[in-house]
């Protein structure tokens, strides 16, 4: 989806004459299984092909060590995923790995916000927990873990009391049975679930359903992914998820709905977040040529790259320095909270781009 | 004198009794034949004396003084006590000459080719030396099969029905050689349903009946044995023998 | 002449690219028994497998009962009433004694006869109905040798072939077996048997053919002055 | 004896004077994992060709290896010159542990029990995060350096030539290793067990040395892999990395020498052909390995032999294939 | 909470879970113990069928919108060819050779790949899921599970019972335990080898594509949807031992229950790892498997 997004973009450019008499062309390096050597073959062929203006890609890998051999390269790389991971390695030497930028945010803010969240529902009325107790799922991926820990500090700081604790393994998971009868021992006001698949989340929302608890759910990040509500269908009404760098809501943002419909009527499908910012990145390089002018001249382009400052798809892209990751917060890139309601997703959060009300889940409307 | 003696060994199959407490003993330097009908434990006891693939579940085993019950299949070999298999088996990926190479103990003196080279030659093995042993006929797999086991310089031999599926030319050579290794002072112990071989080769005779010794003696003696005659022999055979 | 139920016209095979018969030609005539002798490795076992459709033929023709059945497979022969009882063989070794014998009847044509055919096999091999249930893993070396032949019985042949059915047999089993065999043939089931033992083919076969490398080498009547000279010459028995 | 140099010297002197050639860094990266693939893939035919014993943690041999490696240099600081010993030492270790259960089993158990370790290793991955990187894999681990030279300079070209001595040392000693009493010993238990046990052979001493012996070559090769791509990945330990190593070690021949040495230089170089393919380029691969296997059961290093068995034939006049 | 109570409901969770894990690897490992407790070939394709047999029950039931039933047969039909297909293509040619198990492994593993990127050119990657034959949930032990999991748990041992008394009684069945026993000997009873494989290839992937259908409506269909529950239904039928059917299901019912078993007091952190180990272990001690004969 990534690559289709940034096709689009190149193919829409070119349409209209290209930067500068320059044309825009897509080339696709599969990584196969995402092996190191594999990881490293497409980058050594990345090296060989002509005319190599930049890299675009949702993440090289899960690990980012592939930002040492394009460092060496030199080509401006752009990334949108995996943050801590790029940061841990861009904050040892953010000199050397000038060219990787990361149109993604730090995650720092899915460790802190969701209490701020769950009180405002409480203030509006649309949740009333007869405690104030929590449980939550960790899985295990450095990815997954942070935020785990910083989610827990943070009811914890908030006055929360955990019931339930678990980690769960990154590999398939069917069978949250067993998981969830521990937490029907004891039902919580809150379940939190910090699983990553959307798959695994799929079941888990599923077989929560079977039997639901008087409780809110949260699960982070997966049910963003849209098959996620293909899976749950009805089941998934009611459930809260959070996204950080992810394209404001198409009703309050013009950007998101031209692409969004765009990307429709090209390929008959509706984009996942990747296709999204893939489009943006092609975009953004189109901006920094022409400002440049020469493509080979990549020390120019990385430091115009440096400067960027421009509205996208999820906001107000502007890079730290220290991590090459996009600011978050007010005013840049913002945390977004949405409920989903009979498949549509609702933003609840940040108030400015909220699209309506959060609302008592039909589980625990009694 | 006793060599080899083997007192009360038991084995069971689950519910089927195998050995039912078998003992006799081999006696420096002789032939010992062994006879017994199908499916009586014959090369069971083989199994169990050698633990391939595993030993006995009670009694004891001694080698020239030597208890083997605290020994594992392959120190049972080097102790002096090897065996032949009632089907050929060779390792046919290997020559002839690597097949008796693998089978000397370690230490047997600097040219183990050439000492290879004349048991080879004993056999009249030699001129086949550098064949695939998959690639010799049936007689000469049966013969290079004693001819490793003799390799690893055994006080006592074992062999299972050695001239089962042998022409009557064939028969008569294999009896030549199982004397002719008796010469090299080796105690034999030899299952043969062959009658003129058995007869021809041992010394004595031991014969077994569901799991357990039913005769022992001079073959000539043995034979005459009615119980003999009508577990083993049927009653036309002894006339031939 | 009597019309042959087997002929074996100039049979070449072998395994991988050593041939093993070298243009043997052979026939069995109808209403005889035919032994077979010769030296281990020469070919008998591979000949037997030939013609029942085990190994395929290089080259030559193998007819039975009349057809061509070079090149069809084992189990149509056997269909058609050649049964080969193989050499030292293993059966079904999980099954039960009465299975693998109701295996031996497997084409519909025969399964109807099923159960009378083992009624006979037990008749003639008594020990067998004892052990009906005994897996035939268990078995002791004659016993299993009794269920192959009663396999083959099973298959209803018109044409039995033994594959050195005493094998490995205690000197008593041999003769029970052998009066079991002249049993069969008495009920008009013609038989090929090879043998190393020329006693026991002496008994039960009305000729004997002598095999070496891979060719039939000479051809005797039994009890011929011939046929006791090849005896002294080739097995040092008189 | 100068008549069977000739070859093997001849191969080696190709390769060796390859980067003379060509400086295209794409070529040498592809030549680098492909002579690191033939040095694990000749050390798995020890134990599955010569030995007969269907070893699938061998690639976990080659992981361990590379985690190994990036731990002690990166995490413990030891120099990195430590990392081929490291990975020897670590490999063999874990071999000798995968060896034990497997004195007792037979066929397809061993399959299953050694690819069973593999995955309780890869588990112990994922769930010692802190010490392995979990799922995202173990990254930067420190490169290569030997007198300040690092190997990473001049395009890797350093990489290339460990490489390659790794490849060469691995043929001297297969070869003197086949044409040993314990290269014999090896082989007779593959032919058969009780015969050899039969005969004097020590099962679980020679098969521990055994397993020893071959887990050498994935010790020395995932050790380099890892200071080379800088990275040790749990995928190391799944079935893709175990069906590349085994394609390469089925198309090039089991129990030979050369054929394992071929069959990953010609399999890393279609598999990278392929790369343009997409997904399509696995139905192709499992397409190739079907008819491999079909067509040339001793693999590709058969291909000599079964050509004369044709023209044999075609000279006899046969035209029946003789198979039973 | 009272600790009884703790502990009952504790063991609820565990059976009902226990059951309905348990009744799935049965219904995976039906098909794969035919082959292998039969033939002594493991079929590492066997995930992939199912995938196939689910993919082609979702495009004739839900794609083309033909119903549940006709996506079942479609799915049968489908599976039961590529089992055919496999044993032809994967099998039959390998089975003179010497190391035919290492063989066997090589090709139906290259077949699985072949299979699973096929259906990822077909059906894309994006997840699928089918209905559910009944709606709705029931309680099991106090725990809610789906209907559609409830006619699981009845079905698979039906499957198993019927799997064995097809091998124990039939002609059929008999026949191909005999070519598996000794191919020489069955030939020369007038058996057909090839066929007695193609039957069993056929029945065994039918069976695939069987618990295929039934899987993807409780699980998501992705083209590495197989790949799971084949290693588990590989240590299933492992630990039930070569040649035994009740074993297999005995292995079944052990690997599911102790799965639940630690997951709730290991937790799901540890299970993974505790099942290999457990495995290795077992085989260790018992080297033929709970059941198994030599
Ligand atoms: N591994 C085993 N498992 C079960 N039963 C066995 C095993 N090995 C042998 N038996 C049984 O033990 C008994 C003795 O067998 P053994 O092979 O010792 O007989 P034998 O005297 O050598 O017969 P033969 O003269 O036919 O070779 C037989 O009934 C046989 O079926
Ligand atoms: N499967 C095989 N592969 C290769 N060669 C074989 C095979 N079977 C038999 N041979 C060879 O074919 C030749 C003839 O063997 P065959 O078994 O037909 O002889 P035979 O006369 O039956 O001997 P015996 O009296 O020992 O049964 C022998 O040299 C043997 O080594
Ligand atoms: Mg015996
Ligand atoms: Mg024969």
């Amino acid at each position: 989806e990534g690559y289709n997004g940034a096709a689009l973009a190149a193919k829409e450019i070119n349409a209209a004459g290209g930067i500068d008499g320059f044309m825009f062309e897509v080339e696709k390096f599969d990584t196969k299984e995402m092996t190191p050597d594999a990881v490293l073959s497409a980058v050594e062929r990345l090296k060989a092909t002509d005319n190599l203006g930049a890299i675009v890609t949702p993440f090289g890998s899960l690990s980012g060590f592939e930002m040492d051999y394009v460092a060496e390269i030199g080509v401006p790389y752009m990334v949108a995923a995996n943050s801590n991971q790029y940061r841990s390695i861009i904050t040892e030497d953010p000199e050397f790995y000038k060219n990787t930028w990361s149109l993604a945010p730090s995650y720092d803010a899915y460790q802190t916000e969701l209490p701020k969240v769950v009180n405002q529902m409480i203030e509006s009325g649309s949740f009333a927990p007869e405690n104030k107790t929590y449980a939550i799922i960790g899985s295990d991926n450095p990815y997954s873990m942070p935020i785990y820990e910083g989610l827990k500090k943070a009811m914890d700081a908030d006055g929360w009391e955990m019931t339930f604790d678990d980690v769960v393994p990154p590999v398939e998971i069917n069978d949250w049975r067993v998981m969830l009868s521990k937490i029907r021992e004891n039902p919580p006001a809150v379940i939190i679930n910090t699983e990553a698949s959307s798959s695994n989340a799929a079941a888990f929302m599923n077989q929560f359903m079977e039997d639901p608890t008087d409780s809110l759910l949260f699960i982070q990040y997966a049910p963003s992914v849209p098959e996620f509500v293909d899976l749950t269908k009805e089941n998934s009404t009611g459930v809260l998820y959070n996204m950080l760098g992810g394209p404001i809501s198409a009703k309050v943002s013009d950007r998101t709905k031209e692409i969004g419909e765009k990307y429709a009527a090209e390929y008959g499908y509706d984009s996942s977040i990747y296709g999204y910012i893939c489009y943006e990145m092609v975009y953004l390089y189109a901006d920094l040529l022409k400002e440049v002018g020469d493509p080979s001249d990549y020390d120019a382009i990385n430091a115009t790259l440096a400067e960027t400052d421009k509205e996208m798809v999820h906001g107000r892209v502007k890079f730290d320095p220290e991590t090459h990751l996009s600011i978050q917060g007010d005013g840049y890139l913002p945390i977004q909270f949405y409920q989903i309601w009979e498949g549509d997703r609702v933003t609840i959060y940040p108030p400015v781009y909220a699209t309506g009300d959060s609302r008592t889940p039909p589980w625990m409307a009694n | 004198m006793s060599l080899l003696t083997v007192s009360n060994v038991t084995k069971s199959f689950g519910a089927l009794r195998a050995l039912r407490g078998v003992s006799f003993d081999v006696h420096r330097g002789e032939v010992l034949g062994l006879a017994g009908p199908n499916g009586s434990g014959k090369s069971t006891l083989f199994n169990v004396l050698t633990k391939i693939p595993v030993g006995p579940d009670s009694g004891r085993v001694v080698l020239d003084g030597v208890d083997l019950s605290g020994l594992r299949p392959h120190q049972i070999v080097r102790q002096g006590l090897a065996r032949i298999f009632q089907t050929e088996t060779d390792f046919g990926a290997l020559t002839v000459i690597q097949n008796v190479l693998v089978a000397l103990p370690r230490g047997i003196g600097r040219d183990v080719r050439l000492y290879a080279l004349n048991l080879l030659e004993d056999f009249g093995l030699a001129d086949q030396a550098d064949r695939p042993a998959s690639e010799i006929g049936v007689f000469d797999r049966k013969k290079l099969m004693i001819a490793t086991a003799m390799a690893c310089a055994p006080r006592v031999l074992l062999l299972d029905e050695p001239a089962a599926g042998l022409s009557k030319p064939e028969v008569g050579a294999m009896a030549k050689l199982i004397k002719q290794i008796n010469r090299q002072d080796v105690a034999i112990v030899v299952i043969e349903h062959v009658m003129p071989l058995l007869l021809d080769v041992s010394e004595r005779l031991v014969v077994l009946d569901f799991g357990e010794v039913l005769a022992e003696g001079l073959p000539g003696e043995v034979v005459r044995d009615p119980k003999v005659i009508e577990a083993y022999l049927g009653s036309e055979a002894q006339a031939h023998a | 002449m009597p019309e042959p139920i087997l002929n074996v016209d100039d049979l070449v095979t072998g395994y991988g690219r050593q041939p093993v018969l070298h243009g043997l030609s052979l026939s069995v005539l109808e209403g005889e028994a035919l032994g077979l002798i010769g030296p281990n490795g020469h070919g008998k076992t591979t000949l037997f497998r030939t013609v029942s459709g085990l190994n395929r033929a290089w080259s030559g023709q193998i007819r039975f009962m009349g057809e061509d059945i070079t090149g069809l497979s084992a189990a149509q022969i056997a269909e058609r009433g050649l049964v080969h009882v193989p050499q030292g063989n293993r059966l079904f070794p999980q099954m039960s004694v009465e299975d693998c014998l109701d295996l031996g009847a497997f084409s519909p044509a025969k399964r109807d006869n099923g159960a009378a055919t083992r009624d006979r096999v037990f008749a003639i091999f008594p020990r067998l109905a004892e052990r009906r249930k005994q897996r035939c893993r268990t078995l002791s070396g004659g016993e299993r040798q009794m269920v192959a032949i009663g396999c083959g019985l099973m298959g209803q042949p018109k044409l039995l072939i033994l594959d050195e059915p005493t094998l490995g047999l205690s000197p008593r089993l041999k003769g029970e077996l052998r009066d079991a065999i002249g049993a069969i043939i008495e009920t008009g089931v013609q038989v090929l048997i090879v043998e190393q033992d020329p006693e026991f083919l002496r008994r039960l076969t009305t000729r004997q053919v002598y095999i070496e490398e891979g060719r039939v080498r000479e051809d005797f009547d039994a009890g011929s002055l011939e046929h006791d000279k090849m005896m002294e010459m080739y097995f040092g028995l008189r | 004896m100068t008549r069977t140099l000739v070859f093997p010297a001849l191969f080696f002197g190709a390769l060796a004077l390859l980067p003379l050639m060509t400086d295209d860094s794409y070529v040498r990266h592809i030549a680098i994992i492909a002579l690191l693939y033939a040095v694990v893939v000749s050390g798995w035919n020890i134990t599955l060709g010569f030995g007969g014993v269907f070893n699938f943690a061998h690639l976990a041999l080659f992981a361990i290896a590379a985690y190994a490696t990036g731990i002690l240099t990166k995490t413990y600081d030891w120099p990195s010159w430590t990392g081929i010993p490291v990975g020897i030492g670590a490999s063999v270790i874990a071999a000798l542990v995968v060896c034990l259960p497997v004195l007792r089993l037979r066929g397809i158990y061993v399959i299953l029990v050694t690819f069973g370790f593999g995955q309780l290793c890869f588990q112990f991955v994922l769930n010692q995060r802190e010490l392995t990187g979990g799922n995202f894999g173990f990254v930067r681990i420190p490169p290569l350096k030997l007198f300040d030279y690092s190997f990473r300079s001049d395009g890797g070209i350093g990489y290339y030539y460990v490489a390659l001595l790794l490849l060469l040392i691995t043929v001297v000693l297969i070869h003197r290793f086949v044409h040993s009493p314990f290269g014999w010993r090896v082989m007779a238990l593959r032919e058969n067990e009780p015969y050899a046990v039969a005969r004097g052979i020590a099962l679980a001493r020679v098969r521990l040395s055994t397993f020893a012996f071959s887990a050498i070559f994935p010790g020395a090769a995932g050790a380099v892999y890892a200071q080379y791509v800088r990275s040790a990945s749990p995928d190391m330990f799944g079935f893709s990395f175990l069906t590349i190593a085994l394609s390469m070690l089925l198309l090039g021949g089991v129990g030979t020498i050369w054929g394992p040495i071929v069959g990953a230089l010609v399999f890393s170089v279609f598999s990278e052909l392929m790369t343009p393919l997409g997904p399509g380029r696995y139905l192709v691969t499992a397409v190739v390995i079907v008819a491999i296997l079909r067509f040339f059961p001793k693999g590709l290093s058969g291909i000599p032999e079964a050509w004369q068995t044709w023209r044999k034939r075609a000279h006899a006049g046969r035209d029946v294939a003789p198979q039973p | 909470m009272d600790f009884a109570d703790g502990a009952l409901s504790a063991f609820r969770a565990v059976f009902a879970s226990g059951l309905v894990l348990s009744s799935l690897y049965v219904m995976i490992a039906a098909g794969l113990a035919l082959v292998w407790s039969t033939l002594g070939i493991f079929n590492f394709a066997h995930g992939a069928i199912m995938v196939i047999g689910a993919y082609v029950a979702w495009t004739v039931s839900i794609d083309l919108g033909l119903g549940q039933v006709a996506g079942l047969v479609a799915a049968l039909a489908a599976s039961a060819l590529i089992g055919v297909a496999v044993n032809r293509l994967l099998v039959q040619p390998f089975l003179a050779q010497p190391n035919i198990i290492l063989i066997t492994v090589m090709t139906t593993l290259s077949g699985a790949f072949f299979l699973e990127n096929s259906a990822l050119l077909i059906w894309g990657p994006r997840i699928k899921q089918l209905e559910k034959i009944v709606d709705g949930n029931v309680f099991l032990a106090g725990t809610a599970i789906s209907g559609h999991e409830a006619v699981i748990i009845v079905v698979a041992p039906l499957m198993m019972l019927a799997l064995w008394a097809f091998l124990r009684f039939s002609w059929t069945g008999k026949a191909i335990r005999a070519v598996a026993q000794n191919r020489e000997f069955a030939e020369l009873s007038g058996i057909r080898p090839e066929r007695m494989y193609a039957i069993a290839f056929a029945i065994s992937a039918a069976l695939a594509g069987f618990a295929g259908v039934m899987l993807g409506a409780i699980r998501f269909i992705t083209p590495t949807l197989g790949a799971d529950p084949l290693i588990k239904a590989m240590i299933v039928v492992i630990l039930g031992g070569l040649g035994s059917i009740p074993g297999t299901i005995l292995g079944a019912y052990l690997v599911g229950f102790g799965e639940a078993v630690s997951t709730y007091f290991l937790g799901a952190y540890w299970t993974q790892a505790m099942m290999f180990f457990v495995f290795i272990l077992i085989l260790v001690i018992r080297p033929n498997g709970l059941m198994g004969r030599e």
